[in-house]
């Protein structure tokens, strides 16, 4: 039995990551709606929803319902194979796709040594490119398969822009790939862990080594490149409303439909997980080691978050919101404590909590700008990412390279 | 059998079920997503050979950016189930058994070729992708200008074939 | 360990299945896509053969002969969407102007 | 020595001059081809005499022929080299002089009787390239090179006979005499490949010498060297116009009347002449050769008169003496007396190539017209021409002292001393010479004198322009004095022009000087009875009103010329159309080769037929035939892996 656990303790820890993975991702996923509802209200001075629970905090779980007890007609005419294939596929991959993620430092367990992240291939970030070119299958044959002319245009949008970003987005990592000289993404966020410099040894920045040079370009192309690839505003035209109805899927509704939902958010996580990865450090925190105080931040969150909690709850409309948000806020606050008290544990949350952190400031910033900008022209995207994203990032490449070679130490 | 010939078998049957399916399938669009599933199938195998670039590439190219293209252009002409006819007796007759022909005889070289191979990725992860860059950019750097310079010439190729003469 | 000829011997079956297809496939496209199956078994074969010599070199030719493949795929697509828009059928029977 | 180290300059002016006109002159004025074609061969005469003067010094020392290598044309093996070697002796000498001088001065008189032809440029170029060609095989110094000039020349003529092609006779004319000459060069040829076979050397020096140290064949006796020479001659009858192969000569008048002059009279018909001579050493081994030689010429002179004296063509007439002299030539080389037979050459050059001009301007005079016949008393109206023609009969004859005398006197009185049986060539030659002073006077008579028998309405008669009339009269001059080196040897004094030709033919062999004198005197005082009986009867029959008479019996086998022409087609000629036509032709030809040829085609595209099926232009089908060659192509690289006991094999 025990030789047996030895064995395939890889297999047994990876099981109960996927497991414990997916359902934060759901659930993330689910909230993530609940957020940009929220914030795009408040961007647009309205208050989004808050009759489910408190500050609506249920929607995302009444959704989850309609969409399951949803009917789910299927069009006439479709392409079965293709049609049910598509949702699946596109949800596989987006799901998968978080499996190479780092999201924090390795630590032990029963005296085995593992990391958070499901996989940790040492070409992790090809991995991670094969999938998303991959993800332009779900979209383009859900286009396809349901024999409706909107979802072909849009099916056929929305490849053409995958894979024209595909390319600017591959080679604006290219520069982080030559500073790191590595593939896996656990290597690239160790190589930027330089203590007694903080931040300012993220690649965006890369001051940390002689030879970096600073990512800004690569980032910024890298992002938008990002935005177009997860078909967000402004790059949302393969489901642009206004001109074909709802994009690829039209036709899909109930729970395939919510696949679509989840993979496109899951593929909004990833890319951001992504970001924080290559140019914001992964899991480092933002402060020179030597300031120890910035440990307890997690604890001083968690204070906030309670507080605010408790606060709100007097005199919140409904009952249960009274009844239950300071029991909420007080859960918090001790969680907080016992972080503070057991530093161990304190120092095992520190990692993700910043990869969290930093994150849901990508996911925020997406919010943001679909809260701001409008859409793209058809033409205009395509000028824009063949045009100018392209030349911009071989540019970076180039000029990364140029000046690596010139501080390299020879 | 241990748990890599376990893994191959199961590979070798996805790529070969793939095949199959690709020319049983009617319509393109099945094909060309059961050739997707022959390709992945192959990177799988690139992966157990320890060459694990060769399998990104593999999907990444391959699946990501060619047959995207094939599927692409499928959706563009709207092409339906291929019609059936059947022009050349020759190719009826004589088709089937020349691809075992050749297919068995490339087997059979294989099979009784003099000198015994050793069992593949034996060296484990030899080439890793340094080695390989390195091999491309110093021995190889001028094919691979020339591989660049096919590339930009199709795509100029392509742009010509392609676009409505106004 | 898998021995070699296993990884041979399968790529000498897809790429029999490659050329069943090629002949027995009435699609351009089709035709087309089988063209890339055999180039693939053909890719499979070579890098077995780099693993089991230990050389890098073969799957140098791999990247190679996946990039003539894009090359090739892009031209051969254009040409595609050439003829069936002049011809108005992707069936290469109907595609038989070349004779006499 | 500049041009004897040089030699090629010689031959190589007309040729330029040819080549320059052949190309540039159809655009030119008639002025500018002259100047071309004069200059030529002008200055190729003047280098010929320089040459000649540098001969002479140079034999002064040297005490032999000059030969120089130029460059090499065939090497077949070691011992097998043909060059462009020329080389000049004593003979040689006197041919360069005699082709560039008469050649010149018939260039001259040409410009005045060509002056209103077309093809005017043409014409010019193809004498020029007649001279080349004369003067490559004058110059030879290996019979391959003698043979390129031999059939040069045959070609020139055949052009030159052939300048009125559009005339079906001259077109005809020309044909014939090249055909006939063919059958001539055949044994020619022949003659080359025994001799090379035999002495493993062409070169004239070598060979000869090779060959002098022989035993001569016996008499009635075939060795090689006989059969050669009868091969050589062979080729000799054909160039020179000697029974059997003459006939093409007279049909050759065709041509214009310069040509006449100098290519069927003066150079290229003496080229038979010239090789006999030239390859003396031979002949000389060979006696039954020899003798087969001197009874042909023999022969020949006397036939040839025999229907020169019905002839009513006045270049006819001419053509069959030239025929006759020819065969005088040969008689000479017949009986040994080969420097006599080159003298007579030389004279005969002068005096025929006047005869034939005179005849020209006659023909000029009366517009165009050959026929003695409707011509008479023109003695009046073309004085010169006629005084230039008198002076070329009389010479002919053979009166005192002019040219023909002496070197026909020498020809008979070498013919009387030869043995055995030199008294019937004698009687023969003596019996042909009567004949020609007859005929000569003949024509003097018909056309001069009498009334005039042309309409005096039409054709106004008018002398000849001056470019015409002076080369007349140098040949005049010349015919007169041509024979007079043999001068003092009349008067027992020696006869300069054997010993000038004696390096190359051994010394002349005086049989006994007085009693040979004596001799001599009778003998010439004989010849000078015949031509005076010939222009006696002459005289005789032409001397009052004649009318051209219904002709019978011998004197119409005469007009007809023995039928010989006929004979030669019923039995030569047609059944070789025959064949032709109906095995050649029918048979081999359309049934044979054309068969094959479209044998070959019906077969292509019958297999085309059949084949044209794999090009069913259905893709399917090709992918199909793209694996079988792949599967063959496996099949031959891989095959040895399979069968590991075979050696190598493909990894």
């Amino acid at each position: 039995m025990n030789e047996v656990l030895t064995q395939y303790a890889f297999l047994i820890a990876a099981i109960i990551k996927i497991v414990i993975l997916v359902f934060i991702v759901l659930t993330v996923d689910a909230y993530l709606t609940w957020l940009e509802r929220k914030v795009i209200a408040h961007i647009q001075a309205r208050w989004g929803p808050r009759r489910t629970g408190p500050f609506g905090l249920l929607q995302p779980l009444a959704d989850g319902l309609k969409f399951i007890l949803k009917e789910d007609p299927t069009p006439t005419g479709v392409d079965k194979t293709a049609y049910f294939l598509a949702p699946f596929l596109t949800l596989l991959l987006a799901v998968t796709s978080l499996a190479i993620i780092p999201f924090g430092p390795d630590f032990k367990v029963f005296g085995y040594t593992t990391n958070f992240g499901i996989a940790d291939v040492n070409i992790s970030i090809l991995v991670l490119f094969a999938i998303t070119a991959l993800s332009v299958y779900g979209v383009a044959l859900a286009g396809w398969a349901s024999n409706n002319k909107y979802s072909l245009l849009g099916g056929l949008r929305s490849s053409a822009q995958m894979i024209s970003y595909e390319l600017a987005m591959t080679l604006s990592v290219v520069g982080v790939l030559l500073i790191a000289g590595d593939f896996s993404l656990k290597g690239i966020v160790l190589q930027q862990e330089f203590p007694k410099l903080g931040l300012l040894s993220w690649n965006i920045f890369a001051i940390g080594h002689g030879y970096g040079f600073t990512q800004v370009i690569g980032f910024f192309c890298y992002f938008i490149a990002a935005i177009a690839e997860t078909n967000r505003i402004p790059f949302d035209l393969p489901e642009a409303e206004s001109e074909l109805v709802a994009g690829y899927h039209t036709e899909y509704a109930s729970m395939k439909f919510a696949m679509f939902f989840i993979a496109e958010y899951t593929a909004m996580l990833t890319v951001s997980c992504l970001a924080t990865v290559l140019f914001f450090g992964g899991w480092l925190s933002p402060f020179p080691g030597s300031w120890t105080f910035t440990q307890y931040l997690p604890t001083l969150l968690l204070f906030g978050l309670g507080a605010y909690a408790i606060y709100m709850s007097i005199g919140y409309e409904t009952m249960l919101g009274r009844l239950v948000m300071p029991g909420v806020g007080t859960a918090m606050i001790v969680i907080g404590v016992v972080l503070a008290l057991i530093p161990d544990l304190n120092h095992f949350v520190q990692g993700p909590f910043w990869f969290v952190a930093k994150v849901f400031a990508f996911l925020f910033f997406y919010i943001w700008m679909r809260g701001t900008l409008p859409r793209f022209r058809y033409d205009q995207l395509m000028t824009f990412g063949w045009k100018f994203l392209l030349p911009v990032s071989i540019a970076n490449v180039v000029l990364t390279s140029a000046v690596m070679l010139w501080r390299m130490p020879r | 059998m241990s748990a890599t010939l376990i893994v191959f078998f199961v590979l070798a049957a996805l790529a070969v079920l793939g095949a199959v399916n690709l020319i049983v399938q009617r319509h393109p669009i099945h094909s060309a997503l059961s050739l997707i599933v022959v390709m992945v199938a192959l990177a799988g195998l690139y992966l157990l050979l320890g060459a694990e670039f060769v399998a990104a590439v593999q999907i990444i190219v391959y699946g990501g950016a060619i047959m995207v293209l094939f599927t692409f252009v499928i959706m563009l002409l709207n092409a339906g189930e291929e019609e059936h006819t059947n022009f050349s007796k020759l190719a009826n007759i004589a088709g089937i058994p020349l691809a075992v022909a050749i297919a068995g005889f490339i087997a059979a070289t294989i099979v009784h070729s003099g000198q015994p191979l050793p069992p593949a990725a034996a060296q484990g992860s030899l080439t890793n992708t340094k080695t390989l860059s390195m091999m491309i950019f110093r021995d190889f750097v001028y094919p691979f200008e020339l591989t660049s310079f096919l590339i930009l010439v199709a795509i100029l190729g392509a742009i010509v074939l392609a676009q409505r003469e106004r | 360990m898998v021995p070699t000829s296993y990884y041979l011997v399968l790529s000498a079956i897809l790429f029999g299945l490659g050329i069943v297809a090629f002949v027995f496939k009435r699609n351009i496209i089709t035709i087309f896509m089988s063209i890339e199956l055999m180039l693939n078994a053909v890719n499979l074969a070579f890098v077995a053969f780099s693993r089991a010599l230990g050389r890098p070199d073969g799957e140098v030719f791999v990247l190679f002969v996946i990039v003539v493949a894009a090359a090739e795929a892009a031209v051969g697509l254009g040409i595609i969407i050439l003829t069936a828009r002049n011809r108005r059928s992707l069936n290469v029977e109907r595609v038989d102007l070349l004779k006499l | 020595m500049p041009i004897l180290e040089n030699l090629w300059i010689i031959p190589l002016l007309p040729l330029l001059g040819s080549a320059i006109n052949g190309l540039l002159g159809s655009k030119w004025s008639k002025s500018l081809v002259n100047s071309v074609a004069l200059g030529s061969t002008g200055i190729s005469f003047v280098c010929a005499i320089e040459a000649v003067r540098e001969f002479l010094g140079y034999y002064e020392e040297h005490h032999q022929a000059f030969v120089k290598q130029f460059f090499d044309w065939i090497v077949a093996y070691n011992d097998a080299r043909f060059g462009f070697d020329l080389q000049i002796d004593q003979l040689t000498v006197v041919m360069l002089l005699v082709v560039t001088g008469v050649g010149f001065l018939i260039h001259i008189y040409s410009t005045g009787y060509m002056a209103h032809e077309e093809g005017y440029y043409r014409f010019f170029s193809y004498l020029n390239l007649f001279m080349f060609f004369m003067l490559i095989l004058v110059l030879a110094a290996n019979y391959v090179l003698l043979f390129v000039g031999w059939e040069g020349v045959g070609l020139c003529s055949y052009l030159l006979i052939g300048f009125y092609f559009l005339r079906k006779s001259a077109a005809d004319a020309g044909k014939k005499a090249f055909i006939v000459n063919r059958i001539g060069d055949f044994g020619f040829m022949l003659g080359m490949f025994l001799l090379f076979r035999t002495f493993h050397t062409l070169d004239f020096t070598t060979l000869f010498a090779q060959a002098a140290t022989l035993p001569p064949d016996a008499m009635g006796q075939f060795g090689t060297i006989t059969i050669a020479c009868l091969l050589l001659f062979m080729g000799a009858t054909g160039k020179s116009a000697q029974i059997p192969l003459y006939v093409w000569l007279p049909d050759a008048m065709e041509g214009p009347t310069p040509v006449s002059a100098l290519i069927h009279a003066a150079t290229m018909v003496t080229a038979g002449v010239y090789v006999v001579a030239r390859s003396h050493v031979l002949f000389t081994h060979a006696p039954s050769a020899m003798y087969v030689v001197a009874i042909i010429g023999c022969a020949t002179a006397f036939f040839a008169a025999t229907i020169g004296l019905v002839q009513s063509d006045i270049k006819k007439v001419l053509a069959y003496s030239t025929v006759s002299q020819l065969g005088y030539m040969f008689l000479a080389c017949g009986v040994g007396a080969f420097g006599a037979g080159i003298f007579h050459l030389m004279t005969h050059a002068f005096f025929k190539a006047l005869l034939f001009l005179s005849a020209g301007s006659v023909i000029h005079a009366v517009g165009g017209n050959q026929d003695m016949w409707t011509m008479g008393g023109l003695k009046k109206k073309i004085k010169i021409t006629y005084w230039c023609m008198l002076f070329g009969t009389i010479a002919i004859a053979g009166f005192f002292p002019f040219a023909a005398f002496f070197s026909k006197d020498a020809i008979l009185f070498a013919a009387f001393n030869h043995e055995p049986a030199g008294k019937v060539l004698y009687v023969v030659g003596l019996l042909a010479a009567v004949l020609t002073s007859f005929y000569m006077f003949r024509l003097i008579w018909l056309t001069f004198y009498g009334e005039a028998r042309y309409d005096e309405h039409k054709v106004h008669v008018h002398e000849s322009p001056f470019n015409m009339t002076v080369p007349l009269m140098i040949l005049a001059v010349l015919a007169l004095t041509g024979g007079w080196f043999a001068l003092p040897a009349l008067f027992g004094g020696k006869d300069y022009f054997a010993e000038f030709l004696s390096p190359v033919f051994g010394a002349v062999t005086e049989a006994g000087a007085e009693s040979a004198a004596s001799l001599e005197h009778i003998l010439s005082g004989v010849a000078m009875l015949a031509a005076a009986s010939g222009l006696a009867v002459a005289w005789r029959m032409y001397n009052k009103k004649v009318e051209q008479g219904q002709s019978t019996g011998l004197h119409k086998l005469l007009y007809n010329k023995y039928y010989v022409d006929e004979a030669y087609q019923a039995v030569v000629v047609g059944p070789l159309m025959w064949l032709s036509r109906n095995i050649l032709w029918k048979v081999v030809d359309a049934g044979i080769i054309d068969g094959t040829v479209n044998g070959v085609a019906h077969g292509a595209s019958g297999i085309g037929d059949v084949v044209r099926h794999t090009q069913s232009g259905n893709t399917r089908s090709y992918a199909v035939w793209v694996i079988v060659g792949a599967l063959v192509i496996f099949g031959i690289v891989f095959w040895p892996l399979l069968h590991p006991t075979v050696v190598g094999g493909v990894r």
